[in-house]
């Protein structure tokens, strides 16, 4: 059993030292919930956990604990933007011991609560199911019908470059024809598309958990925050929101694992990832290039090719 | 809890609604006083201070600002913000105030850049200012640096007038800059320094070729002055570092933390103790402060 | 197409030309007195690989009607590189506002080298031409207090 | 006086309402996101969710809010303010916990020296119908921070969900402004019976487990405890708890400036975000986010109480629901209660 083989790992790396402390999950307080949780002395490593609930980007920890050697239990996605990392420097090359999982794809919290009548208290897995309760309905739900939308088209569930893989390799798909939702979108006329970006973008309320959860967001100073120049108001004038959600989602261009934990955070669960994706693709047709594939391929958009595409230009 | 599950019979409605137990100023805080630059010119040789005089616009305006020594204002300037500042005059001076601005940032730069005639606003008198009256009958110690000295002036300026002086007993000021060129109100620092109810030690970190001065750092000056800690209270205003080295020196003089008062510099967005943003512990800056004794600050989180 | 197409509604325009050539392009057509279109206003910058899509998305959000970056061609950059670089921000950035919903040329690209005033005027002409098409940019456009009640 | 709206009689009720108020309900913006929005016609008004993300303080202090626009010509400038409200307004579907929430925030913004104006126009413009909540979350912990599913503190009206229809009680002298109301009849006493015993079963389900008793004292002692480094590990910094919270009263003021006019306006802010307390000079008192996510719990379970005697929590669990790394207040409480030390 995975959890079983991550609290043994994690007890050694604590006991001979190889690390400071254990980043991982474990038991959340509600029902359909994990809690990253931050482990130094081996005695505690079984509160470790692993199940389909394990939907943080532990890698958006990293700037906290950098002076210290850090153990991180990573799925594919968190891989990649470990690797994207450290491709922008942003660690030390031996600070990081990486526990990698062969991901199950996890299951989207919110989709199971709306798929019941009245709130869940109990939840637990079993096998490719959901058992949910509540305080008068008892419902088993097929597990594969309820994942998150980033891991439902994800193309790299087994990480790639982990000190250490827990569990066996799983199938992957490739990107191209993994992208049903995109490709649906991109057939809307551009005033839909507009006002399908216009009318998600308008119920936020600017808390920057999308920013806050994605470890490729950590500039010293936002672009939002910059008092000169100002490039946008700090209020919720929807072109400000706007403005906010493509540039956001811009920064990510050949840097975003698609790991989806941006949507995952947002409280008013605002869909981003069909923004991020979408640069996914482009740069992988454009520049044959996937995040967090191979650590020595320079980000696209630092790096160029004399005869790259430019039918656009005239 | 009212009127939980009692049955049919009416409650007899007295309330209001639970609004109206509170106490309310309609006048709306956050508007500010239309003043205009009378006079402005840059203090020091960096030209990095800069003091404005603002005069009223309206009479009734100037009538009703009633302030004492260590009160602050917010400076408008409409379309780029508000930022606290001490008042540097002395309420003793006519009916314009005086602000020494260090150019900073964006409310601050253009505070540097706008001519005399310019409409500003300010919202004040805000904080609760030095305790003028505990001061009665006792000494002054008065130890500021750099450009923290704003309000210390308005402290002196308001004990040296006629009517006041005789409230105090000795005053005693050690003023510090690290350079010649940094000391702020020059001219009023020549006239202090040739009264003789008031001791002036101005001094510098490090002098220059036509500086006649004392050169020394404010904590070894202040330890050189030795002034008693008899029946004495202290104010002093700085650079956190000047701080950091100045207090030991206030401890072997035996200041009790009582008696010896600062003013605090925090982040602050409404003044009036409403936004939250200036808290140190429980205590905000803006309403319960600037101004604290250290006897009040060791009780609060070094949250400053 | 544009609602407020009222018959003489002119576009503006904002060009961003890189210093070496393209600027220097289009002073060569001032200077041959080559007619172009009076639609752009010009922001002169060091390379087309110094536009960052800020300034692209402030044009817009100040409703401006189209944006033309254009620069050196391929192998010219001052910079050896600046070029390259660009074009693979204006490669991205232009699918992704187009997939976000603006109309297929309200930003637009070129490379325009130091002696093509010719060109430049062309170009002018057919982005002016295109925007024209499109009508006033309604998307994205910021009024000054929305969004506050 | 406590009068029956038959569920039937709902929408031409709001109608009435809409004539002479502004009215203020809960609206479903997409699938289980709802805010308190002004309607236009009744049938956008959603009561089906126990609360709404955004807590009812937004309609006395909304998220971003003009407070003077102005006008620069030459070197003056006219200032026209906008703290006055045109029309009463009536906010519907609030819940107890976010009642109690907005007269704790009544506290901060009211005062003899300063009063908010912004805030009290609209406090005094505002009726408040209350609805009781029959279905309480697991995350509700309000019995412990002394509400209640049923508490009537603060509202004007209060309904109760009798199934068929809504038991009305008129508490306050605005609530009874309404007692004319046609669409409003007499409760008979099988309704009443009905109305206490949802309420004994709703209360029923609440366990009030989360022990605040005395909690002020101890956070004096463990101000500068290693608690607190532990505490801010999972917390990502970013600002829904704040956001969400009904008690959270922070703000910041920021010009808009257009070329010659614009306004001055003030938006929520959030101690948790990291330019919260920076000053020009790059001094940050609150550097690292352990001081940001001290000061979060400081202020509700300490300052607030030194300052109004009063904890700035009424236990509605959006903190729990909505923190994206499962940030949990309750077990915080909880440890905070056992010093701190675990």
């Amino acid at each position: 059993m995975i959890q079983e083989k991550i609290r043994q790992k994690a007890k050694e790396l604590l006991e001979n030292k190889t690390v400071d402390l254990i980043i991982g999950f474990g038991e959340g307080t509600l029902p359909l919930r994990a809690t990253p949780l931050f482990i130094r002395n081996p005695e505690e490593v079984d509160r470790l956990i692993w199940n389909s609930f394990c939907e943080n980007n532990l890698a958006t920890y990293l700037h906290k604990f950098s002076q210290f050697k850090v153990g991180l239990v990573v799925k594919g996605c968190d891989a990649r933007s470990i690797i994207a990392l450290s491709l922008e420097k942003r660690f030390k090359p031996d600070q990081l011991f990486l526990i990698g999982v062969p991901c199950q794809r996890m299951v989207d919290r919110r989709r199971v609560k709306k798929a019941v009548k009245g709130e869940i208290l109990r939840a637990r897995e079993q096998g490719d199911q959901i058992i949910v309760e509540g305080e008068d309905f008892k419902t088993a739900l097929k597990r594969d019908d309820y994942l998150y939308p980033s891991c439902q088209v994800c193309t790299h569930r087994t990480p790639i470059k982990a000190n250490v893989v827990i569990g066996d390799p799983v199938e992957e798909r490739s990107l191209i024809e993994a992208h049903p939702e995109i490709k649906e979108f991109e057939k809307k006329s551009p005033e839909e598309r507009w006002k399908y970006f216009e009318k998600e973008s308008s119920r936020c309320i600017r808390c920057y958990a999308c920013r806050e959860a994605c470890p490729m967001c950590y500039c010293a100073e936002c672009f939002v925050d910059s008092p000169n120049p100002k490039w946008i108001e700090k209020g919720l004038s929807p072109s400000d929101i706007e403005f906010y959600h493509i540039v956001r989602a811009y920064h990510q261009t050949g840097r975003c694992s698609g790991c989806g934990a941006c949507e995952r955070a947002c409280p008013m669960e605002i869909r981003l990832t069909y923004l991020t994706q979408k640069l996914n693709l482009d740069v992988k047709e454009l520049f044959d290039f996937e995040t967090g594939i191979d650590a020595d391929a320079l980000p696209p958009l630092s790096t160029y090719e004399t005869e790259d595409k430019q039918e656009f230009i005239k | 809890m009212i009127g939980v599950g009692d049955g049919e019979t009416a409650t007899r409605i007295t309330i209001m609604s639970h609004y109206h137990e509170f106490m309310l100023n309609m006048k709306n805080p956050y508007l500010p006083i239309p003043m205009v630059v009378k006079k402005a010119h840059v203090e020091t040789a960096d030209r990095m201070l800069r003091t404005l005089e603002l005069g009223f616009l309206n009479e009734e305006d100037s009538k009703a600002f009633q302030f004492i020594p260590g009160q602050f204002c917010e400076l408008s300037i409409l379309g780029k913000g508000e930022a606290p500042f001490g008042i540097a005059s002395s309420p003793t001076e006519n009916g314009s105030l005086k602000f020494t601005i260090n150019k900073a940032g964006t409310v601050t730069t253009a505070l540097h850049h706008i001519e005399e005639g310019t409409e500003v606003g300010i919202r004040g008198p805000l904080g609760n200012g030095y305790p003028i009256d505990l001061f009665q009958g006792k000494n002054v110690l008065v130890i500021g640096g750099g450009f923290a000295f704003t309000t210390l002036r308005s402290l002196i300026a308001f004990f040296l007038h006629p009517e006041n002086r005789n409230k105090v007993k000795d005053i005693t000021v050690i003023y510090g800059a690290r350079m010649p060129g940094l000391l702020l109100y020059k001219e009023e620092l020549a006239e202090w320094e040739k009264r003789s109810d008031i001791k002036l030690v101005v001094t510098v970190d490090q002098g220059d070729k036509d500086w006649k001065g004392k050169v020394g750092l404010v904590p070894n000056v202040l330890e050189e002055v030795a002034p008693s800690s008899e029946n004495t209270y202290a104010v002093i205003c700085g650079p956190p570092i000047m701080i950091k080295f100045t207090f030991p020196k206030l401890m072997t003089l035996r200041f009790p933390n009582e008696r010896i008062y600062t003013s605090l510099e925090k982040r602050m967005k409404c003044g009036i103790g409403k936004c939250g943003r200036c808290n140190i512990g429980h205590l905000y800056v803006c309403k319960d402060g600037p101004v604290f004794s250290y006897a009040q600050l060791e009780k609060l989180p070094k949250d400053y | 197409m544009g609602n407020g197409l009222e018959k003489n509604w002119e576009p503006k325009i904002l060009a961003f030309l890189c210093n070496w050539c393209s600027y220097a392009g289009a002073d060569l057509a001032g200077t041959s007195r080559i007619q172009y279109p009076p639609n752009i206003r010009v922001i002169r910058v060091p390379c087309s690989g110094r536009i960052n899509p800020l300034f692209i998305l402030k044009a817009l959000q100040n409703g401006i009607d189209g944006v033309l970056v254009s620069g050196c061609h391929p192998g010219d950059c001052h910079y050896l590189s600046g070029n390259y670089i660009g074009r693979r921000k204006s490669a991205t950035l232009k699918r992704f506002l187009e997939y976000l919903g603006f109309e297929e040329g309200r930003v637009q690209f070129s490379w325009v080298s130091a002696a093509e005033g010719e060109k430049f005027s062309q170009v002018v002409e057919e982005v002016t031409r295109d925007i024209k098409k499109l009508g006033p940019a309604e998307r994205f456009v910021k009024n000054d207090d929305s969004g506050k009640n | 006086m406590k009068l029956k709206l038959d569920k039937k009689d709902f929408n031409p009720f709001l109608q009435s309402l809409m004539d002479e108020y502004d009215l203020f309900a809960p609206v479903q913006l997409a699938e289980g996101v709802s805010v308190y929005k002004k309607i236009d016609r009744p049938d956008e008004v959603d009561l089906s969710t126990s609360n709404p993300q955004k807590p009812a303080k937004e309609v006395f202090f909304p998220q971003s809010e003009i407070m003077f626009r102005y006008e620069k010509t030459g070197k003056q400038h006219q200032v026209t303010s906008t703290e006055g409200v045109e029309r009463k307004r009536v906010i519907l579907g609030a819940r107890p916990c976010d009642i109690h929430a907005v007269s704790l925030i009544d506290h901060v913004f009211s005062g003899k020296e300063y009063t908010d104006v912004y805030y009290a126009n609209k406090r005094n413009a505002t009726t408040i119908i209350g609805i009781a909540c029959d279905h309480p979350l697991s995350t509700c912990f309000c019995t412990s921070m002394n509400g209640g599913p049923f508490s009537r503190e603060g509202s004007d009206l209060f309904l109760v969900d009798l199934g068929e229809a809504y038991l009305v009680e008129l508490l306050t002298e605005k609530g009874m402004a309404f007692s004319q109301n046609k669409f409003l009849k007499k409760a008979e006493s099988n309704d009443l019976n009905l109305g206490r015993e949802i309420e004994e079963k709703a209360s029923k389900k609440m366990d009030a487990s989360v022990p605040v008793e005395g909690i002020e004292k101890r956070l004096d002692q463990m101000v500068e405890s290693p608690f607190w480094e532990k505490v801010q590990e999972k917390c990502i910094g970013c600002r829904v708890c704040t956001y969400l919270c009904p008690t959270c009263h922070c703000f910041d003021i920021v010009d808009e400036a257009l070329t010659n006019k614009g306004q001055r306006v003030r938006n929520w802010d959030s101690c948790l975000s990291s330019l919260y307390s920076l000053e020009t000079s790059g001094h940050n008192p609150r550097s690292t986010n352990r001081e940001r996510t001290r000061q979060r719990i400081m202020h509700k379970f300490n300052y607030f109480p030194k300052n109004f005697d009063r904890i700035a929590c009424v236990g509605c669990g959006r903190c729990i629901l909505y923190c994206p790394a499962n940030f949990d207040i309750r077990q915080t409480i909880k440890e905070i209660q056992k010093g701190g030390d675990k």
